[in-house]
């Protein structure tokens, strides 16, 4: 038992800290609200040269060789820093779908881009009205000579207009899961992007899909994969959002506590009143838990263990954490916390979107109830001190 | 006991009932600006506050003498909640605040150019009490104002001046003597908003709204236009808020939250499954349900003990306040969570669930929780009136 | 609107008080801990006289005309003091089963003994391993010539020891509504009783019915009414216990908020603690409201109107109230607090137990939901200013 | 990073495995005694004791010169963890806060007459902080002990100590100086617990066990029995805390009450139906399983702060207390709305689901979020001296 860090990690945070200062910093964040493309420059090509967007890459192609614990590290730094940008999106979801099941072919012509930054390739996977399991994806794919012809609408593209290929999950028969995820140029006749407002202020497109033509090689791998390749993703990909909504609430706990040692009322630091105080005492064991629980799931992932239980747990655990931490925030800061001269508040809109997005509480929860209620283990809730 | 109320009552609701459907106009009425509907910005809405004037309400429980109707505040209770439950503008800044305060405590001068024009929404006031130091410590606040000559020179700077930008007279306070303890030093003044010597800055909110920081640069201002006393300002800023109180906080916008919410929950489908077979929707909607008609019976209690018993309800004032707007804070977290990813996308979006008042919610209930005494401070008032614990934080 | 008791309300809460203050002591309320009979003897005694377990009693059989604001005034003073004995079960339950769905013999036989005190009924409901609904009376009357016989077991069935009769809940047939309602002696044989002690140190008893023959004459109503005649007069007494739990929730906050003006640590009283002070003034505001709830549903079912909704709204948001104000008053008290000499203990276990009983939160809030979601309204939640 | 016990760690757990297999008995380990599981009061546990002792488990972080092991903290850890997960009573008051007191600061006659005592689990302790006055102020302890010839003289009253009905020697903070502040007037003594001068009574608690009162009437104890420096008692009671806190709040009685409920849920039916078909359990039991987890890993990075940094885990420590028993009590109250109504039955009731354990947590865990440090005192703890904010509550 033994939390620290090594020091190849310890690096690699003080390298994504020091990037996200230089070119993460709050101008960055608000230039970036609302951006149709919302691809900060200097980020993005700092993040591709320092090897940050290949975190997901086989060393093969570019790839730094980064275990889950190493990308969480990383990813705790974005998230402190609200950083914006598709790597989410591009370089950690999609390259974790092509890398485990994409043709060799279709990995040599995306991932060195993905690693790069010069390839932006964006999941399009939610539709209106629909949920996040299998059924929720409606979208047909109808089987044409030599590929398909997708129909249906598309919503919460992250940076559809940036991206270069968007990853549809697409239904292509009746079975729950009978879906394959395809590659889509996004300049293709038929695909209509719509921007969309959000929350959040992040840049997220309405694609409508109006009887596109896709090659059938464009299907990542066998017919009635995608479901599988797609949720294998996931489960890595919600360990590093918790990681990332982690350092969001560490960092709005911090701005926060700043906040109640400077401003005074009533002649004192507001930080002195007791009410506050214990608010923020509060949310202090809450962060440490969490970015706790990211760690113990990214390095769970690392070492190969099962975490079926811990990916949804702490995705869970640190988006609500996060959620709680801004609107405590919100409640310190008092009325200036709702001008938008103040950081708090892009804290707080990103962490409940956060929270919404990439399985949601609902969803999350019925995953780790599914882990304890319905698998046969000896124990539901298993003893450590089991050896 | 009676929780209905009485015929008149009754007959009085269906005549602002009609009176809205009447003179319906979506530029006037809109839920969709959360709790900025009541801001009287626009000269649509202006022209429906002389509307309302027309028919007398906006003078229910002025006495007759200036031209009110001495009416039971209870109406005007009534009246407001009408308005907000369809996102009107409201009375009581002008009405109330500042023209009760004026009623009775200013001179005849400042009666006589004031009174008539408020009766009849010809002006429009910004009210300026906080300041960059002074925010729940209202009585901190610092804007100087220094006799000079017939009147008083004033310099410094308030914020959260939410109608600065189209108002017509400031209603001010401002530090007369340096040196009393922070609650004896403050007087009011009325200042005509386009003063040259005041700056208006925007400051823009999370859900998109205007409000101001307002700087003062050597603002002359006519002792005449000094309100009352002097350095009895604190005290009438008190006493406004003591009567007002139940015509600043309405239930209605929250109710109608939890209505939107409700009625999505019992029509919409999530991946072709009605939501309303989720049991754990289900048992969201009940708690919720039942808090907000708990709220309700908080305001209920409140202007119960403000008009059927002597005394001041300050202490249910905050129960009300807290309890409501802590709901309404649950409520827009809520929606977002059952309502689904759909809910992250703005207002107005129109494919959105709900057109994207789920997001203005989330943004704008933040503000519930501060405004007009934060929770913190309400909690203090529960707890030192209300049940006699030690004042020692 | 007007939240003014009437002066006969009034008069009636201080007899009420009075006569708890004279004979529901805290000594009385501990002597009846776990008391096999748990019928205190004067305070029962001047029940009987004053007129109180004959409030649901039509006026012809000795009621008094109270109506259900009258009787909710009676049940939060009880609550306060946390009254003992089985008034709740046979003088308000058993007394509105027998006064809407009994034969005028039954009647006959039994009120007047209710309402004096001399007989005492008591449901018998529950059953191990079952729910609130219909499907959890499991216990079995198989029709014979002329009657019943009854085989199963019941739980929870309060003052046990002490009733003459119990009115036992009885299937009848696989209808999931086919129950009926059969009055049963006590002493009968084959009728097995066994206290069982619970949190609340209250007086219940599982009951044993090994083929207990009961005559077609024990049945109140027409066959197969039992559970319509049940449901009604529960919702009647939710609304109650409503009242009593408002009561004590405020009696309990009282106590607590008594005791953080004496208590002194670190020179000054604990209630000087912003963190204490604000505890309790959010119990304050959920204590007043609870009680305006409960005054509210009263009101409703006094004036005809429909209760589906307030009456569950108010046990289920008393009932938490109840139980939070007492979680929050024993945070208060601290260690004293744990010890069984300090009172607020008592209120602590009683507060829970009577959100567990006589419908629990989750069938509460599905009682609520399906009058919000699944009837035909025009509002979901009425705009109380349409008039 | 390492969240695994190392191959060493996992042998001494394996080993301590298979000593409770073979020592098992149900009147030692009871895990339904709750929190009072860890208190040696009868002859059988104090057997067991001595069993521990024999493995040498008391002195494992204790010098060799003392007959220690010299060994690392982590293993005492694990050591009680174990021992909580089967409800044995658990190492912890003799061999930490009074042993590695003694050994830091004891006199060569107090160290030869206890240590070889405490090592063999030949000696019970019971310890005297609380008093009617000092509850989470301890620092306010008034038991007077006057200078008397060659010793003290103690009067004044205790109250909570769980074990003097039973121990042999009082461990006891007292008033040595009445004049200095009050963290610098109290001095620490050793008394016999038969002494004629103590009263003990018996304080019943809620969950059906004892703790005590405890009176002092003109006890004397020779000066030799004084701890240490005179007046520098309270500063030898907070160093024993900060070391001791993670012997003292072990997290397997949580861990064990989350499993029983989880396993309730996954097996039990009502009305025929499976529980865990119930999508609002579900979405309880994931939220409570996860919030455990969380408990869990602030209880790691303490004692992982412990062990592997320079400083003393305080802020850690009381992130765990604070955020562990808060959940304790969570999970009491949603395993009464989860099991039902047959939950209300008390504990050792047989046909009530989890034979009473319901009844038993609901009573018990109330004073988890008391003892040892409020969850108050632990959010200022975490205020000032995680955060840094200013003390002035």
């Amino acid at each position: 038992m033994d939390l620290k860090f090594s020091d190849e990690q310890n690096i690699l945070r003080d390298m994504t800290r020091s990037l996200c200062t230089d070119h993460s910093t709050i101008a960055v964040v608000r230039a970036m609200e609302n951006d149709p493309h919302g691809v900060p420059e200097g980020l993005w090509r700092q993040m591709g040269e320092t090897g940050l967007l290949a975190m997901m890459l086989p060393e093969s192609m570019g790839g730094a060789g980064f275990d889950m614990l190493d990308c969480a590290v990383i990813y705790e730094e974005l998230g402190r820093h609200l950083a914006p940008g598709p790597y989410f999106a591009s370089a950690t979801l999609s390259a974790l779908v092509l890398r485990e099941a994409a043709s060799a072919g279709q990995q040599q012509e995306l991932l060195p881009g993905i690693g790069s930054g010069a390839t932006i390739v964006t999941p399009a996977w939610l539709e209106p009205g629909n949920g996040f399991g299998p059924r929720g994806v409606q979208l047909r794919a109808r089987p044409t000579e030599g590929g398909y012809v997708l129909h249906g609408t598309k919503r919460h593209v992250f940076h559809g207009a940036a991206a270069h290929k968007l990853l549809v999950l697409a239904r292509t028969g009746d079975d729950e899961q009978a879906i394959d995820l395809l590659l889509v140029d996004r300049d293709a006749p038929g695909v209509r992007l719509e921007q969309q407002k959000s929350m959040a202020s992040d840049t997220q497109y309405r694609v409508v899909f109006d009887h596109v033509a896709v090659p059938a090689s464009a299907r990542i791998g066998a017919p009635g994969s995608g479901w599988r390749s797609w949720e294998a993703a996931m489960y890595d990909g919600i360990i590093l959002l918790a990681a990332w909504a982690a350092g969001g609430a560490e960092r709005a706990l911090e701005i926060t506590v700043q906040y109640a040692k400077d401003r005074e009322q009533f002649g004192k630091p507001i930080g002195a009143f007791q009410a506050l105080a214990h608010y923020m005492a509060d949310a202090s064991a809450a962060v440490d838990g969490a970015k706790t629980l990211a760690y113990e799931a990214a390095w769970a992932r690392s070492r190969g263990h099962d975490v079926r239980r811990l990916a949804p747990m702490a995705k869970l655990f640190c988006c609500k954490t996060f959620r709680d931490v801004t609107a405590t925030g919100q409640q310190i800061h008092g009325g200036i916390g709702f001008t938008l001269d103040y950081d708090i508040q892009l804290y707080y809109r990103r962490a409940k979107q956060l929270q919404m997005n990439w399985w949601d509480a609902h969803y999350l929860e019925e995953l780790v109830a599914t882990d304890i209620l319905d698998r046969e283990l000896p124990r539901t809730i298993p003893d450590p001190f089991t050896v | 006991m009676d929780f209905e109320f009485s015929p008149a009552e009754r007959a009085f609701l269906q005549e602002v009932d009609d009176f809205l459907q009447a003179n319906w106009d979506p530029r006037v009425m809109d839920v969709t600006r959360e709790n900025m509907a009541q801001v009287c910005d626009t000269p649509e809405r202006r022209a429906f506050m002389k509307k309302l004037a027309e028919r007398g309400w906006l003078g229910i429980t002025w006495p007759r003498e200036y031209g009110g109707q001495d009416g039971e505040g209870f109406y005007e209770y009534l009246l407001n909640e009408k308005l907000s439950s369809v996102g009107a503008p409201q009375i009581g800044k002008g009405v109330g605040i500042i023209g009760k305060t004026l009623i009775k405590v200013g001179s005849e001068k400042l009666k006589r150019e004031f009174l008539p024009k408020i009766l009849n929404a010809e002006i429009e006031f910004a009210v300026g009490y906080s300041e960059p130091s002074a925010g729940s410590d209202s009585a901190a606040m610092r804007l100087r104002a220094e006799r000079q000559g017939d009147g008083w020179v004033l310099n410094g700077q308030k914020v959260y001046t939410t109608s600065a930008h189209f108002a017509d007279w400031y209603w001010v306070g401002a530090r007369t003597d340096p040196d009393a303890p922070k609650h004896h030093g403050i007087s009011l003044f009325l200042i005509r908003m386009d003063d040259p010597g005041l700056t208006i800055q925007p400051m823009y909110t999370m859900g998109g709204e205007r409000t101001n920081a307002v700087f003062f640069d050597n603002v002359f201002v006519h002792d005449d236009y000094r309100v009352g006393e002097l350095n009895k300002g604190f005290q009438y800023i008190a006493e406004a808020l003591d009567i007002e109180r139940f015509t600043m906080f309405t239930f209605a916008p929250i109710r109608g939250r939890v209505e939107l919410l409700c009625a999505h929950v019992k029509h919409a489908t999530r991946d072709g499954e009605a939501l309303k077979n989720d049991p754990r929707l289900r048992q969201r909607i009940a708690q919720l349900a039942t808090e907000c008609e708990v709220a309700r019976l908080l305001g209920v209690r409140f202007v119960d003990t403000a008009i059927n018993s002597p005394k001041t309800p300050t202490v249910e004032a905050s129960r009300y306040k807290l309890y409501s707007t802590e709901l309404s804070r649950r409520v827009a977290d809520a929606t977002m969570d059952i309502v689904g990813p759909g809910a992250q996308l703005a207002l107005g979006t129109e494919d959105a669930p709900l057109k994207g008042r789920a997001e203005s919610c989330y943004t704008y209930t933040v503000i519930d929780t501060i405004g007009g005494g934060s929770s913190e401070v309400q909690k203090n008032i529960i707890a030192t009136r209300g049940l006699g614990l030690p004042r020692n934080f």
